[in-house]
């Protein structure tokens, strides 16, 4: 085969092969087109995104390290820094959920720990095509069984997520991981190989064959002939990773290492020339000392390998005895295979002879950035002028209710996380189940909020409005257990961006998200971008899933959305333009995706942040629940349902209903409280100036709405827990 | 009072039995690598919960060849207290110092869940501080949970008293509902015949402070404590 | 006729074999040296009905394929036997 | 001289076999109609050393009895080749 059709049989264009000849200077030999072809794909270049990326605010005060490492980091204070972030691994997981979704949570875990941060939460989300095909229920039992069974046995707590089910993600489910960690803050290493002289050493797994071109394989859409070339499937090994974990933090903790890389995508490749363009430097490496799983491994297929559970340190040579101990304890051999070298060239020796010499920035960072064509689609119009108010009316709306609360995208998700250990460490002041999780941090005595949120129904109906919305809902659930939003990061799951389309709904959903992070002064400080998910040509919602983190300074004020005790007032906050477009309503009931999205005024989703906050800590709020996915009747069920108490409401005056009760729009927060405290929490809204008002009390065993002198709906507690809580168990056992 | 928790390859409760023996129960303790070849001067050792090597095999199977666990077994021996939890369990079935095996859940999923589990054996040095059939709350987190003792050794058990704990409802009654893995008779922990060595599943570890949703496993700490203090008293006069 | 299937489930040569890797540890460690290769896989024991060998094989087979073994990281073979009815 | 083990673990009979029972549901739901009687157990394939059949038999039969399977739960049994070398 000539190298022309070789480099176009690792997926990289005659113009991407052009530019590799010429910031090499020569022509590049097989080895050295194949570490060029896996660092150049869409997964770890970016080529398709990079220039959007850059529109999201990445810096505040707090910020350490934004963008760019494996990981960002944020000043928590007391001399301590979260560290967090979240990745795809969509298509891994659809060949085998099991292991696939393992295999994330790995590769996860490994960026947050590499990093030098103790890992202390994991949240996930998830989305599938419906449950009613078997195909269906095995993705949906592998996936979270493999989400449980690597995070239960790393023995970091699962603590949040979320689970949509939508057909377009039948043969392209989402799978998207996020890991939280903690440290201290001067404790931080990167991924740099400086020091020319120190060794380059490999710990974990031996290496094989698995995995290798993975990231190729993730850089294009699924298809028959996929199953052909995909590669060895990775099997994770969280023995190993919890192993590796925690030797590689106390080495970090004890100073014996300069730089420490993990393995994700592209493997070896990835990790020298990444650490060596990080920090300038070279490395020259030793093939044959890669201690290797299979025999006869040809040097691109070492270089390439994604074996999982592996580590690179940068080591100096009068450290090495100590790290050997340090692994030693845990029975992990560390293998000297390199060391650092002046000069700007990764060279891989191999039986003796020079395989590859590359220059690193070259193939890590030399990769095209392109600026692909944009174009809005047919769809967005014709379904935005969809007016939804047309719909007929229910004749009953409990009903309704009891239908939204029994869809899967909303009912109870207990089936998914009890498979979690939510527990360990024994940390978590808030599991599952919550607007957010909460973790405490012993070392400081504060706590963090997280959360992890998007919707792609909104985000296909009006991308740049269903980006805003991803930021608004993530950072609203965090302010509704009191915690200040300190960061963000995000999984931006779409299609093939090189149709115009596509990058429509990318650049528009991504400029969203920019603004609502600007106004609402969150910085994205990491994330992932996962394209090419489609599936015969059909691509899946445009999907961004923001994960949020905060600071609760005080965890006793934590807030749950529970309510509490009988005779406690109910008050709605935030604007009250809602819309039935894209609401599980209009899905659930009517059986349509369609219509347009409320407006989003981010000022005001600002304003009923700080003020819910505010309340919160003044110790003024008994339960607070953010309003999303089937609207005001669906958060007042949910409320009702994990206090056990019922609530009686009245609705203000509306010409139809079904947008009263189940309309979605953002910046809208549902609280309770105490009778006493009613008057000045009224006298405090009023002063911050924010829409609200005080919608009913909480009482006896049923929800009560009336309109007017009518009442619309009731229904006891026992009917709305039947339905929110036993649908999983009926469909998966 | 010196308490131990044994670190194998693998354990993921360790910190949490640690931290709540130092920070909750304000007593002295230490980690102990599963490589030691003794357990020191110990007054108690823990087996925390976790996944040994990576539960690979069976649960434990391979735990108990650590070189630690002759040295557990001889402290057992001596009369030295042993407790069990999760994980730890498993371990100990498998070494031999705990009576049965626990098997996959019936269901075949790993379950994290409040349970609740009644006292049935209050005259250990792990219970003496709890009335018999008192109703304990704890989280189970677990996939290989479910009890099993071949008839003739659970008759045994039964006539020597080391059925330690059942899972039951809120009421203390034993019932198929409150049996969250499928165990022989709602068994949830068991001692050994001389009532020094207690296995259990659930994770008393996890009930200790208010803030994480129940205190009631800090009675089996408190039992350990009021004992070993009762002992300490009579060596010292 | 009643047949009687036992099915050796594998994982794919090119797999990697935690659960393996570790008992091959284990067991070097309590001193069996010598002992490489560990695979762990699945047994399945099974009856069924057929007319004949073949039917059962066929059947066996397609069972394997489709429910007792995952053919994206598993490999099968079987042996079948005439049950002692 | 090196030899190959195959050793079956299965529960014993008076154990209860969860696995085995779901897969038995998940065959007839499948449509194979006439399946019963499903166990499902562990098995393990392993090179080992030893200077004869009586010696390599011995050693696996320990290793079966010590590590591979646990005489409260399950039952093992083996066979013994010579590994293709
Ligand atoms: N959507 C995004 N938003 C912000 N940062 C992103 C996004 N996608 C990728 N990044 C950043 O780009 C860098 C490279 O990402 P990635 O290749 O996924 O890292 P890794 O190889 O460590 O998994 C990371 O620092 C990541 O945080
Ligand atoms: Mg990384």
């Amino acid at each position: 085969m000539s190298d022309q059709d070789l480099h176009r049989t690792l997926g990289l264009t005659d113009h991407e092969y052009k530019l590799i000849t010429e910031q090499m200077g020569r022509e590049p030999n097989e080895v050295e087109l194949n570490m060029y072809s896996v660092m150049w794909s869409e997964h770890c270049s970016y080529k398709h995104s990079r220039s959007a990326l850059k529109l999201f605010p990445t810096t505040s005060p707090r910020v350490i390290q934004g963008p760019g490492e494996n990981a960002g980091v944020v000043d928590i204070g007391d001399g301590w820094a979260a560290v967090f972030k979240i990745e795809s691994h969509n298509h891994p997981s659809a060949i085998e959920p099991h292991q696939g979704a393992a295999t994330g949570v790995g590769g996860i875990l490994r960026d947050i720990y590499t990093m030098g941060a103790q890992p202390v939460a994991f949240l996930n989300s998830l989305r599938f095509g419906n449950l009613e095909t078997a195909r269906g229920r095995y993705l949906f039992d592998g996936v979270v069984g493999g989400i449980g069974g690597y995070g239960n046995c790393v023995g970091i707590p699962t603590v949040a997520g979320e689970v949509f089910f939508e057909p377009c993600y039948e043969g392209n489910p989402l799978v998207n991981a996020m890991c939280v960690g903690i440290m201290p803050a001067d404790q931080l290493v990167l991924g740099k190989a400086s020091g020319e002289g120190n060794l380059v050493v490999l710990v974990g797994a031996l290496t094989g064959r698995d995995g290798i071109h993975g990231v190729t394989f993730a850089s294009e859409e699924l298809s028959e002939e996929s199953e052909e070339k995909r590669p060895a499937v990775q099997v994770g090994d969280p023995f190993m990773g919890k192993l590796l974990m925690d030797a590689t933090l106390e080495t970090i903790g004890k100073k014996l290492v300069t730089g420490v890389q993990d393995f994700g995508g592209a493997g070896l490749t990835c990790a020298l020339t990444e650490t060596a363009s990080r920090a300038g430097t070279g490395i020259e490496v030793d093939l044959d000392q890669v201690p290797l799983r299979e025999e006869d491994m040809h040097p691109f297929e070492i270089l390439t390998s994604e074996s999982q559970e592996r580590m690179l340190l940068i080591v100096e040579p009068d450290k090495l005895k100590a790290v050997e101990e340090v692994f030693g304890r845990w029975d992990l051999k560390p293998a000297v295979i390199g060391k650092v070298t002046s000069g700007e060239t990764v060279t891989a020796r191999y039986r003796g002879e020079v395989v590859a010499s590359v220059p690193a920035a070259s193939v890590a960072g030399g990769a095209p950035v392109y600026n692909p064509e944009s174009r809005e689609p047919a769809y967005f119009r014709e379904l935005a002028n969809y007016d939804p108010l047309n719909m007929p009316l229910p004749e009953d709306y409990g009903e309704v209710l009891l239908k939204l609360l029994a869809a899967p995208d909303i009912a109870s998700k207990e089936w998914v996380w009890r498979r979690y250990d939510y527990m360990v460490r024994t940390c978590t002041l808030q599991g599952p189940g919550g607007d957010s999780a909460v973790i405490r941090i012993r070392e400081t005595g504060k706590a963090l909020a997280m959360s992890v949120d998007g919707n792609g129904r909104h985000t296909y109906l009006d991308p740049y409005r269903g980006g805003m919305m991803a930021v608004a809902e993530a950072t609203r659930n965090l302010s509704c257990s009191g915690a200040d939003p300190i960061g963000i990061t995000d999984c931006l799951n779409f299609g093939n961006p090189e149709k115009p389309e596509i990058y429509w709904q990318f650049s528009q959903a991504v400029e969203g998200m920019a603004e609502a992070c600007r106004v609402l002064n969150v910085p994205v400080v990491g994330g992932n971008v996962s394209f090419y998910n489609e599936v015969q040509g059909e691509a899946i919602y445009p999907t961004p899933v923001v994960g949020a983190v905060g600071l609760l300074k005080d965890p006793a004020k934590q807030c749950v959305p529970a309510l509490r005790r009988d005779g406690d007032h109910l008050f709605l906050l935030g604007p009250q333009e809602v819309s039935l477009g894209g609401s599980q309503y209009l899905k659930s009931w009517c059986g349509k995706v369609s219509g347009s999205l409320a407006e989003v005024d981010l000022e005001a989703e600002r304003d009923v942040q700080d003020l819910i906050r505010d309340l919160i800590n003044a110790d003024l709020v008994q339960s607070a629940h953010d309003l999303s996915d089937g609207g005001l009747a669906v958060a007042l069920a949910e409320s009702c349902l994990s206090g056990r108490i019922g609530a009686q409401v009245n609705l203000a005056p509306s010409d139809y209903l079904p947008l009263a009760l189940f309309g979605e729009g953002p910046s809208r927060v549902l609280f309770s409280v105490a009778p006493e405290d009613a008057d000045r929490v009224s006298q405090l809204i009023m002063e911050a100036k924010v829409e609200s008002s005080k919608i009913g009390i909480v009482k006896g065993d049923a929800l009560i709405i009336s309109h007017g002198d009518d009442i619309i709906l009731k229904l006891e507690l026992s009917a709305m827990q039947a339905a929110y809580e036993e649908v999983f168990s009926c469909i998966m056992e | 009072m010196k308490f131990g928790v044994i670190v194998f390859p693998g354990s993921n409760c360790d910190l949490d039995s640690y931290h709540l023996v130092r920070d909750v129960l304000n007593k002295e303790v230490e980690y102990i690598h599963y490589s030691e070849k003794s357990v020191g001067r110990r007054d108690v050792i823990i087996l925390p919960g976790g996944f040994t090597y990576g539960d690979y095999l069976r649960s434990g199977a391979i735990a108990r060849f650590s070189p630690v666990m002759n040295a557990v077994a001889e402290f057992a021996d001596k009369g030295g207290l042993v407790l069990g939890i999760c994980n730890g369990f498993q371990v100990l079935t498998e070494a031999g110092l705990l009576p049965g095996a626990l098997c996959r859940n019936h269901h075949l999923q790993f379950r994290c869940e409040q349970v609740f589990v009644r006292v049935d054996n209050n005259s250990l040095p792990f219970t003496l501080s709890a009335s018999l059939g008192k109703v304990l709350e704890m989280p189970v987190a677990h996939g290989d949970g479910s009890y099993y003792a071949p008839p003739e050794l659970l008759e045994e058990m039964k006539a020597n008293d080391q059925i330690v704990f059942r899972y039951t409802d809120q009421n203390g009654d034993v019932t198929p509902q409150a049996n969250p893995n499928g165990s022989l008779e709602n068994i949830a922990g068991v001692c050994n015949r001389a009532g020094n060595v207690v296995g259990l599943m659930p994770h008393p570890e996890r009930a200790g402070e208010k803030v994480l949703g129940s205190r009631h496993g800090l009675i089996i700490f408190k039992s350990i404590i009021s004992y070993l203090t009762g002992r300490e008293v009579v060596r010292n006069v | 006729m009643q047949w009687k299937a036992k099915v050796e489930v594998t994982l794919k040569k090119a797999v990697l074999d935690p659960q393996g890797a570790a008992v091959e540890k284990s067991l070097q460690a309590l001193g069996y040296d010598g002992v490489s290769q560990v695979r762990v896989g699945k047994y399945i024991e099974l009856n069924l009905e057929a007319n004949d060998r073949e039917e059962a094989a066929a059947r066996v087979e397609d069972m394997s394929r489709r429910l007792l073994s995952n053919p994206v990281i598993e490999d099968y073979s079987y042996v079948l036997q005439e049950a002692g009815l």
